[in-house]
């Protein structure tokens, strides 16, 4: 019958997942099997996410959809996509979560924890498990769980140093703010149920287009989803909990829920609304909504708001981790602009802002960490005369930081470059000088950190931070990566135009 | 004639069991006794059970009583003793922000209700299923096999936090 | 007074769903706060299964709400841990007491 | 005519020494300071090789074929996808009689700053690595001639720029760093954005015959690459090339720095070092003028003639407010930060009469301005070495004292006074000559003659505070001019003079450009686009 | 011969400045070699005297022009070609001229020798004086605007370097600053004259622009923007000739060296605006001269009652180096060319003898200045008095003197201008000043070298100059004799310099812009074309220069005699006092004696307004415009207050618009973040419901 060749079909699309899932049962296996000695443990982690990105690399090109639903008319629309836009999405995911698992050799406040680690990776790969489900998934229920999977392992996670009471009191709140959006948005859902019988995006895309739609409760429903989605992608006004749980949580942790998490949020709002209310893409790219819900100049609200928001909240922090949680809320602003250009244009240039976005982001963080666990400290004021100190540190963090705020030559630079091509392209220029003003009110933090490490001296004499040897390596590659790009961008970008399809009708 | 009777009987036991619900409900958020209002928290659960029932999803009744009450609510009643000191009878806790609280919830409120009553919902001539057991189970392993599975990996993910959270461990 | 019909049911959860709102937002004890996230989580189920009834759905509702139990009694797991650990770190579990972490 | 890269190599050659100055071991800053110069001197070197090999007839400007030492090559090549045409961006180098006397000025500058940074103590690697970076970044600004090229390098100078003054700048450093680097970035924002609208506007066409959007600067200035509909096309109703032009304008004003945007300039002069404020107001400057020569003008020629009065009018502003306020100055440095706002104001007074006198003067008073000024502060970077002050009025009778500095003083004065047979004479002239020429500029040039009188009042002042009257016995021990100072003044005293004397051998360099300019900006229609085709 | 002309010229220029380079960069090393500027100048004086008597002799009517392209810019739209030259014109004028300024340089030059022995910036002194002389025959040898200027403003220099030669003195520093800045006012004048000249003739050659005058081009068209051309280059005379109201700096700059004085500021430079008015006469339309006319006669008048009450020997010769100069300034206004460059010559002379007199006497009285201190010096040093008592007389305008010839002449041009046009209050002017003139400078010689020694202990060490000093005085004292300008001793007519020499050219101005008497009386087109040719005076001009003749002589011999007179009684008979009669006209004598408070005038309004309002710009530039530009200085103030807790960044950047906002934004953000979980839920809460508001879809 056809259910059974349909599940064959579709065990084949989901095999990143299933390895996932299994790496997940090997490492709380492994970590009950040998609880003496656990350094194996993340080389485990290690080979299975290389080997998830293998298999994910695999499906490149392929683009199709799995476990189709009995009540789909159509029967190829399942609630599973695979797609080269998912593909792009989960290889950021791969790759972010490799580097974390880098940085948590590194982090002492990870290493500390000698006998929890397994759980730890084990749980890092749920919140992988979740995403990689948040990327394809095409059906609101299996939107919501795989949300609420990688949320509860992320609540732990930031809980994870539980003894230290900023990390416990991060994980209660973001647990309570977590519980309560995804609330929200469950309810939202349950209208969008009501309204058109079905979870499932390509159905509801297919009914809403139908004038038998009350708008006002669909519009409601979709707000109430929204606050879901932008609570997962911090943006304005749903980003209340970002500051405090990047502030508490570890700072692998932090960095993780700063990239990847956000990268698996984006990618579902944007399939969300791309297969939802999204009619058809005309030759030129340009996506035509489907007219029941504004989604335009809402958007065009929020990421404005975000990004002022951001940014001028971030020149009053004092604790760098607190900073680069509003720079990253500010990120969120400028990339939520890719997406209400509502064009492939757009979606370019969100792809190419991620890929260069994971770079930086991790690279600032990862030296953040490194400082951290030396001075044990991520006040500002404690960086001072840290560029003489330990140049190669300041001189990479001073490139990440430049590049966040996007000048040339560095690959920042580039990414902003296509958001507004992209901008102008769709003449919203008033848009782009928003946006451009932004940046240049981001310069005032990020280039306050350098100030801090170049341009005032150490009061106490602080002695040198060393760095081992792949610390060394791995931030020396990062920061290849950003000025290699920062002039020599093509093959990103044709790499980011493969990258387009989205699955839809 | 006893049609009518039945659709009577209906009604009334929708509006118990609504009342119970709402009640409870409304004790729950308001009394300032923690343990009371988990007492009452028993109340709404099986109010909704009740509901379910008269939805026709008795299946589901079933499970709400059995993880609600059989679980979730043990839970919060451990809870509730575990952050408290036993000793004191009158386990009271305080209130924040009351107003914005009400004015917010009473916004909310109209909107919702708003919404349920203006809004035409499909609705067709309701026959209700003989079993819904046998259904539910085939579609939990057909259409929504990958759900399921997923929810599987979900509750091992729970299980792994919470007790790598809870555990008492020397460090 | 009228049929008992769909709309009933839907303004119960929705009032169930406010109430929740309000719970969250006014009660101190961290206990209390999830008691009020259950009851959100139990109007959207009502929902769910309100309409799968009366729009004839089929039974997806009631799958979705059987989901959404489970996934609740999963949550409730982990909301109580990290409640006893901040009971353990803070020695009480006022939620609006706990505000270390702020500008 | 060269067989090599020249343009490359002049440009990137700081940046490798840059890589070795930064495998160099800190304990050696005596060859650390000796690479800097033998690469700032190459340059000098190879600046000299292309004059020689510089065609004084070929025009450039708005003609790709006559630019001379071109090199071109694909940069970022993105093969076009149906909705979105291909991305085409050219590595695309070349120099004509806009840009060759400031790349003169830019090797000259950056030779003399590398000779009087000998003095910098502190944290030498550093100091000389970011300044062969800004050398970079200044040369690359000028000889490029692709507008994504242009920026890169454009930005490029900010953070090096922003160190040099905020690490080794005096007391209020931070203050004067970020107020630079803020301004000049919110200003340089405005170019990218219409940056980005020229490059939607436009289109180049390709050799396989289809057309591509580009950032060639040479493409953007024919009117016949715009296409109709584009946003910045002029037939597009909705009057945004105004706009655009308004805010591309701001942003080099910034640069230049025009009033009322000049309040970073005292700060960031007064703080930043002597050499950093030689480079500052040699060369940096200039790229704001110099940007609008080779952007705002050609690529919008229409509103340059709309316009025009009122940027003379802001020329007029800059000249006369410059030089009051330069009047009530206290501090030496401040005075001469205020003097180049004044002068500045020339350049702007003889671009605006767009007239080939005005340009000609504008351009070579840019080169003027750069050598003089340079001069002016390493004068007070001499004093101030030895004094610990610039308080004007803390000095008196330097000229018994050390004969030979009051000597190259002197010049330099009174080249900024506009003294004949020395350089500033002969441009600030020019520049009033054209501007007089031009009708709408002339009632405006008569008001800017004021500024002829006001600065000899301030110079001569100052001169008079300094050096002249009884000798302040606090100063009777200080020493006159040492070796390496010679080396500083002996090169600028020599070129002011002969400029003063034979202004032809720059404004030979210049003229045929200018000329293709100034016709270009007087007479193109730029309604016409690919639709009037 | 023509090239013979041009060499020799060109090597005349360019003997000074050799001399320049090779003291200033030499001198230090080998002191002696000032003697080089000495020879060269020797050199320079007889290629002078050459070139005067060739031209003179053989090319009396032609004149000799050379240039080169200086600056050429091709084929520009705007403008069309462009090629600026520069060059020689050397007619009779510049020989004559060329002769004067090497003569009188020279001497100078020796007479420093011995005056500035000593000095320690000895040798620079003659740097200075060659660069001066070079600047100063560039003036009278070029044949444009632009050369013109450029060496006008050269001179400038060098005697803002020589003004300030005892820098230590803060008084000469002020005066050489003070001198260059009021020069500048007027080289302004000049030098947007020259702009009109040029943007409508595309070219600064003298000769070309009055071509293209005379054949009816005006600058824009209108008679009126020639005569603003004429005034305002006659603005750079007014500057350079010190003629009121910026005559104020030439009084000051007695306080370079008394040669330089000599040299500088009686002899040759401030002559430059004199000759300014010669090269630019054609141009001039009736307005213009008018304006010329007043503006000398009136500073000529004002000088001389200044001169009446001044004490310091320098000071009296200064001012009367200024009335003289009113004298030629409004000779040339009332049309008598030939007559104010005749006095030019003269008065270079016997003035640049009066200074150096005076230098002698200074010399003598070991810098003793001030008259009232000397007297008597007739015995001590009789070279010095009867030099000085000759040039006096010339001045004083009696006859057999140089002097009377010119003054003559410009004093019947002015009566004749009087009575053609009405203007009488000009020559009444003239009249006026000759006498006082005459009492002033007989109230000088009388009280520095008659009467009783004042001063006993420096009359004791009083003796006479030696030879290198009085020998320049000599030679300048014989050519104050009448007898080197014309054979007859009341009529300069006859003479061969106004015969042959120096004729008044016709003007090239449009006919209706002439005053009636410049009209030629057959004014055919063709003589209106051709330039430089003997002006053919209307007949009323000429009827009225043959009746003013006489008149004009005897009236000014009676004013003459008049203020010798009252100068003997006065201050030789002693029959009046002095004194008493100041006391008694006490108001008119202090205005008399502070220069009409002038400088203080000036010093109160322009100066300290100047000042005032450049101050109130810079509070303008650092708290406004920063302000504005920054946010606004208020704003500034309360964010820098607000952000006073937070890092010193914020408040340095809070000065900066975005700053501000920013931190104000940023503070109002920072209210919402709590920290308290639930207050954010709040916020969520309240957030979907405005999101409904807003994007509900009705």
């Amino acid at each position: 019958m056809m259910a059974n060749t349909n599940l064959y079909h579709s065990l084949g699309l989901i095999v990143p997942e299933l390895i996932l899932s299994a790496v997940l049962i090997v490492l709380v296996l492994a970590d009950l099997i040998f609880h003496k000695n656990k350094k194996y443990i993340p080389y485990i982690a290690i080979a299975g996410i290389l080997i998830t990105g293998f298999f994910t690399l695999s499906q490149y090109g392929i683009s199709g959809s799995a476990f189709a639903t009995s009540d789909v008319p159509t029967n190829n629309f399942g609630i599973f996509a695979v797609d080269s836009f998912g593909i792009f999405f989960k290889i950021i995911v791969v790759v972010s979560s490799l580097l974390i698992v880098f940085f948590s050799f590194g982090s002492d406040e990870i290493q500390k924890i000698t006998d929890r680690l397994g759980e730890y990776y084990a749980l890092i790969f749920g919140m992988v498990l979740g995403m990689f489900f948040m990327i394809s998934a095409t059906d609101l229920i299996l939107i919501y769980l795989s949300m609420e999977l990688m949320s509860l392992s992320s609540y732990v996670l930031a809980g994870f140093t539980k003894l230290r009471d900023r990390s416990s009191e991060a994980a209660l709140k973001y647990l309570l703010y977590g519980a309560v959006s995804s609330g929200l948005m469950l309810f939202g859902i349950s209208l969008v149920y009501g309204l058109t019988g079905s979870t499932n995006l390509y159905v509801i895309n297919s009914l809403i287009q139908g004038p038998q739609i009350n708008l006002f409760t669909l519009s409601f429903a979709c707000i109430l989803i929204f606050a879901g989605i932008g609570y997962k992608i911090s943006s304005a006004p749903f980003h209340f909990w970002t500051p405090d749980v990047y502030e508490g949580a570890p700072i692998t942790i932090t960095a993780f829920l700063s990239v990847a998490s956000k990268a698996a949020g984006f990618a579902l709002l944007i399939r969300f609304i791309k297969t939802t209310f999204v009619s058809y893409v005309d030759p030129l790219g340009v996506w035509q909504l489907i007219n029941v819900f504004d989604w335009k100049s809402l958007l065009v609200a929020i990421s404005i708001l975000t990004m002022t928001l951001g940014n001028f909240s971030a020149i009053w922090q004092n604790n760098l981790k607190r900073m680069l949680a509003y720079s990253s809320i500010a990120h969120a602003g400028y990339i939520l602009l890719g997406l209400v250009v509502f064009s492939n244009q757009g979606l370019i240039a969100i792809l190419i802002y991620f890929s260069i976005y994971l770079i930086m982001n991790l690279g600032a963080f990862l030296i953040v960490m490194l400082i951290a666990n030396k001075i044990g400290s991520e006040e500002i004021d404690d960086y001072n005369g840290l560029g003489y100190t330990s140049p190669f540190l300041g001189v990479s963090l001073a490139i990440f930081l430049v590049s966040l705020t996007g000048l040339p030559p560095t690959a920042g630079f580039i990414a902003k470059l296509y958001l507004f091509i992209a901008l102008v392209d769709a003449k919203m220029i008033a848009v782009a000088v928003i946006a451009l003003l932004n940046s240049v009110v981001s310069l005032y933090y990020y280039i306050r950190v350098l100030k801090h490490m170049f341009l005032t001296q150490a009061e106490k004499d602080t002695q040198a931070i060393t760095t081992s040897l792949p610390n060394t390596i791995l931030i020396s590659v990062l920061v290849a990566i950003i000025l290699v790009f920062g002039v020599y961008f093509e093959p990103l970008i044709n790499f980011a135009k493969s990258c387009l399809v989205v699955l839809g009708m | 004639m006893e049609k009518k009777f039945f659709m009577n009987f209906y009604d009334i036991a929708f509006y118990l069991f609504a009342a119970i619900t709402l009640v409870s409900a409304l004790f729950i958020v308001t009394t300032r006794n923690i343990v009371h209002s988990a007492f009452y928290m028993l109340f709404t659960f099986f109010g909704i059970a009740g509901i379910y029932v008269l939805l026709g999803a008795d299946f589901i009744a079933i499970v709400q009583i059995l993880v609600y009450v059989g679980g979730i609510l043990i839970l919060l009643l451990f809870g509730v003793m575990l952050t408290n000191k036993i000793t004191n009878v009158e386990i009271r806790t305080g209130t924040v922000h009351m107003l914005p609280a009400a004015i917010a919830t009473a916004i909310f409120m109209s909107a919702v209700v708003a919404v349920m009553i203006w809004t035409e919902w499909k609705s067709e001539p309701a026959q209700i299923p003989l079993t819904t057991t046998k259904d539910i189970g085939y579609l939990l392993i057909n259409d929504y096999v990958l759900i399921f599975e997923l929810l599987g990996i979900l509750l091992l993910v729970a299980l792994i936090g919470a007790a790598s959270i809870a555990r008492r461990d020397k460090e | 007074m009228l049929q008992v019909g769909l709309t009933h049911f839907l303004i119960i959860s929705a009032v169930l769903f406010s109430l929740g709102i309000y719970g969250i937002i006014t009660r101190k004890n961290a206990v209390m706060v999830l008691m009020g996230i259950e009851l959100v989580l139990n109007s959207a189920n009502i929902n769910f299964v309100a309409f799968s009834r009366f729009g004839n759905f089929g039974l997806n509702g009631q799958v979705i709400a059987l989901f959404v139990i489970i996934l609740a009694a999963a949550e409730a797991a982990i909301a109580l841990a990290i409640v006893l650990n901040i009971y353990k770190t803070f020695t009480n579990v006022n939620v609006d007491e706990i505000d270390h972490l702020k500008e | 005519m060269i067989g090599f890269p020249i343009l490359s190599i002049i440009t990137f050659l700081p940046v490798l020494g840059m890589f070795l100055i930064l495998f160099m071991k800190k304990e050696q800053p005596n060859s650390i300071k000796y690479l800097t110069l033998v690469i700032t001197a190459v340059q000098v070197v190879l600046a000299v090789v292309l004059l020689a090999n510089y065609n004084y007839s070929a025009a450039g400007v708005y003609e790709e074929k006559s630019f001379q030492f071109i090199e071109k090559f694909r940069w970022i090549n993105i093969s076009g996808i149906t909705w979105l045409g291909d991305v085409k961006i050219d590595y695309f180098m070349g120099i004509d009689g806009l840009s060759m006397p400031m790349v003169l000025l830019t090797a000259l500058i950056s030779f003399i700053a590398a000779i009087s940074s000998w003095t910098i103590e502190k944290s030498i690697k550093g100091y000389f690595a970011l300044f062969l970076l800004l050398d970079a970044g200044m040369m690359g600004v000028f000889v490029s001639l692709d507008f994504f090229l242009f920026y890169i390098f454009w930005e490029l100078m900010l953070l090096p720029m922003y160190f040099l003054i905020g690490i080794w700048g005096g007391p209020r450093k931070e203050y004067a760093a970020i107020k630079f680097f803020i301004y000049t970035l919110f200003g340089s924002v405005f170019i990218l954005l219409v940056m980005i609208g020229l490059y939607f506007s436009a289109t180049e066409l390709m050799t396989d015959g289809n057309r591509v959007h580009t950032f060639n600067m040479i493409a953007l200035m024919n009117p016949a690459n715009y296409s109709s509909d584009g946003i910045l096309s002029a037939l597009n109703p909705n009057n945004l090339r105004l706009i655009a032009y308004i805010a591309l304008f701001a942003g080099f004003a910034i640069k230049i720095p025009m009033f009322p945007f000049h309040t970073w300039l005292p700060d960031a002069h007064v703080e930043a070092p002597t050499p950093i404020s030689v480079i500052l107001a040699g060369v940096l400057l200039k790229m704001g003028t110099y940007g609008i020569l080779r952007v705002s003008y050609p690529m919008f020629p229409d509103i340059t003639r709309q316009l025009m009065w009122y940027i003379a009018l802001f020329g007029m502003i800059n000249i006369i407010y410059g030089a009051l306020v330069a009047l009530a100055q206290k501090d030496f440095k401040k005075l001469i930060a205020y003097s180049s706002v004044s002068h500045m104001g020339y350049v702007l007074l003889g671009m605006a009469s767009l007239t080939t006198v005005g340009v000609n003067g504008a351009i070579f008073q840019m080169f003027n301005h750069g050598t003089i000024t340079a001069m002016l502060f390493l004068i007070v970077g001499v004093v101030y070495d030895r004094a610990h002050t610039r308080g004007l009025n803390d000095f008196g009778g330097l000229a018994a004292q050390m004969p030979v500095y009051t000597g190259f003083v002197t010049v330099a004065f009174f080249a900024a006074i506009g003294l004949p047979g020395l350089s500033g004479f002969v441009s600030e002239a020019l520049v009033f000559i054209g501007a007089f020429g031009a009708n709408a500029t002339r009632i405006l040039t008569i008001i800017s003659t004021l500024g002829i009188l006001l600065g000899a009042a301030y110079m001569l002042w100052t001169l008079q505070r300094i050096f002249f009257g009884p000798l302040n016995e606090k100063w009777a021990t200080l020493a006159d001019l040492d070796k390496r100072e010679y080396a500083m003044f002996i090169p600028l005293t020599i070129i002011i003079i002969f400029l003063g004397v034979y202004p032809s051998a720059m404004l030979d360099i210049m003229n045929s450009s200018v000329n293709s300019l100034v016709q270009f900006v007087t007479t193109t229609i730029s309604t016409t686009s690919l639709s009037g085709l | 011969m023509s090239e013979l002309l041009i060499n020799f010229s060109i090597a005349i220029l360019l003997l000074p400045l050799v001399g320049f380079i090779i003291v200033v960069f030499l001198g230090k090393r080998f002191p002696k070699f000032y003697l080089f500027e000495v020879i060269l100048l020797g050199i320079a004086l007889v290629l002078s005297i050459i070139v005067l008597y060739s031209k003179l002799v053989y090319l009396n009517t032609t004149d000799v022009t050379a240039s080169f392209t200086w600056i050429s810019m091709s084929n520009s739209p705007a403008v069309g070609s462009i090629s600026i030259e520069l060059g020689f014109k050397i007619d009779n004028v510049t020989a004559l001229m060329l002769f004067v300024v090497n003569l009188i340089s020279f001497l100078v030059h020796v007479f420093s020798i011995e005056y500035m022995r000593g000095d320690k910036r000895y040798t620079r002194y003659f740097a200075y004086l060659g660069i001066f002389t070079f600047s100063m025959l560039g003036i009278v040898l070029t044949h444009n605007l632009l050369m013109m200027y450029i060496f006008w403003e050269l001179v400038g220099l060098s005697s803002y370097l020589l003004i300030g030669f005892w820098f230590e003195k803060k008084s000469a520093s002020d005066a050489a600053k003070k001198a260059f800045i009021v020069n500048r006012i007027g080289d302004i004048g000049m030098f947007i004259g020259i702009l009109i000249l040029f943007t409508q003739y595309k070219t600064f050659t003298f000769d070309v622009i009055y071509q293209q005058i005379a054949s009816g081009i005006l600058p824009f068209e209108s008679n009126a923007w020639l005569t603003a051309a004429g005034i305002l280059v006659f603005m750079g005379a007014v500057g350079k000739s010190a003629q009121f109201p910026l005559h104020v700096w030439l009084p000051d700059a007695m306080e370079g060296p008394t040669p330089v004085s000599a040299l500088i500021h009686a002899a040759t430079m401030v002559a430059a605006g004199v000759y300014l008015l010669v090269r630019i006469f054609v141009m001039l339309t009736a307005d213009a001269m008018l304006v010329i006319a007043v503006v000398g006669a009136f500073t000529s008048l004002v000088a001389a009652t200044i001169a009446l009450t001044q004490n310091d020997i320098k000071k009296v010769l200064a001012y009367s180096t200024v009335s003289q100069l009113g004298y030629m300034v409004m000779s040339v206004g009332v049309g008598a060319y030939a007559f104010a460059f005749f006095h030019l010559v003269t008065h270079a002379f016997f003035k640049a003898c009066l200074f150096l007199g005076s230098g002698s006497v200074i010399h003598a009285m070991h810098h003793e200045q001030d008259i009232r201190n000397m007297g008597g010096l007739k015995k001590k040093m009789p070279l010095t008095y009867y030099t000085f008592l000759i040039s006096t007389l010339a001045i004083s305008g009696v006859p057999l003197f140089s002097g009377f010839l010119s003054k003559d002449g410009i004093l019947a041009g002015t009566l004749a201008f009087g009575k053609l046009t009405g203007h009488w209050l000009i020559p009444i002017m003239g009249f006026t000043v000759a006498g006082l003139t005459a009492f002033y400078m007989f109230r000088l010689v009388i009280l520095t070298f008659h009467g009783k020694p004042a001063d006993h202990h420096k009359y004791e060490h009083a003796h006479e100059s030696p030879f290198v000093m009085t020998a320049p005085l000599v030679i300048l004292a014989v050519l104050s004799i009448f007898i080197w300008y014309t054979p007859n001793p009341i009529g300069a007519d006859a003479g061969w310099v106004l015969k042959n020499w120096i004729k008044t050219p016709t003007q090239v101005t449009p006919l209706e812009t002439r005053f009636e008497f410049m009209k030629p009386t057959n004014s055919s087109r063709d003589s209106k074309t051709e330039v430089h040719q003997e002006v053919t005076h209307s007949v009323e001009y000429t009827e009225a220069i043959h009746w003013a003749h006489y008149p004009a002589m005897f009236l000014s011999l009676a004013v003459a005699a008049l203020g010798i007179l009252i100068a003997f009684i006065f201050y030789q008979w002693k029959k009046l006092n002095a004194d008493k009669l100041a006391g008694k006209l006490k108001l008119l004598y202090n205005f008399s004696l502070n220069k009409w408070f002038l400088d203080e005038l000036y010093d109160k309004t322009a100066v300290a307004g100047t000042l005032n309002f450049s101050s109130i710009l810079a509070w303008f530039d650092n708290k406004i415009v920063d302000g504005i530009v920054n946010g606004s200085a208020a704003l500034t103030r309360f964010t820098s207050k607000m952000s006073g807790l937070f890092d010193t960044f914020v408040v340095d950047g809070a000065v900066n618009f975005t700053a501000f906002f920013s931190g104000f934004v940023g503070l109002s953000f920072k209210k919402l973040q709590t920290g308290k979980v639930q207050t954010y839920i709040v916020f969520v809460v309240f957030a979907v419901i405005i999101l409904l508001v807003f994007f509900k879809p009705f």
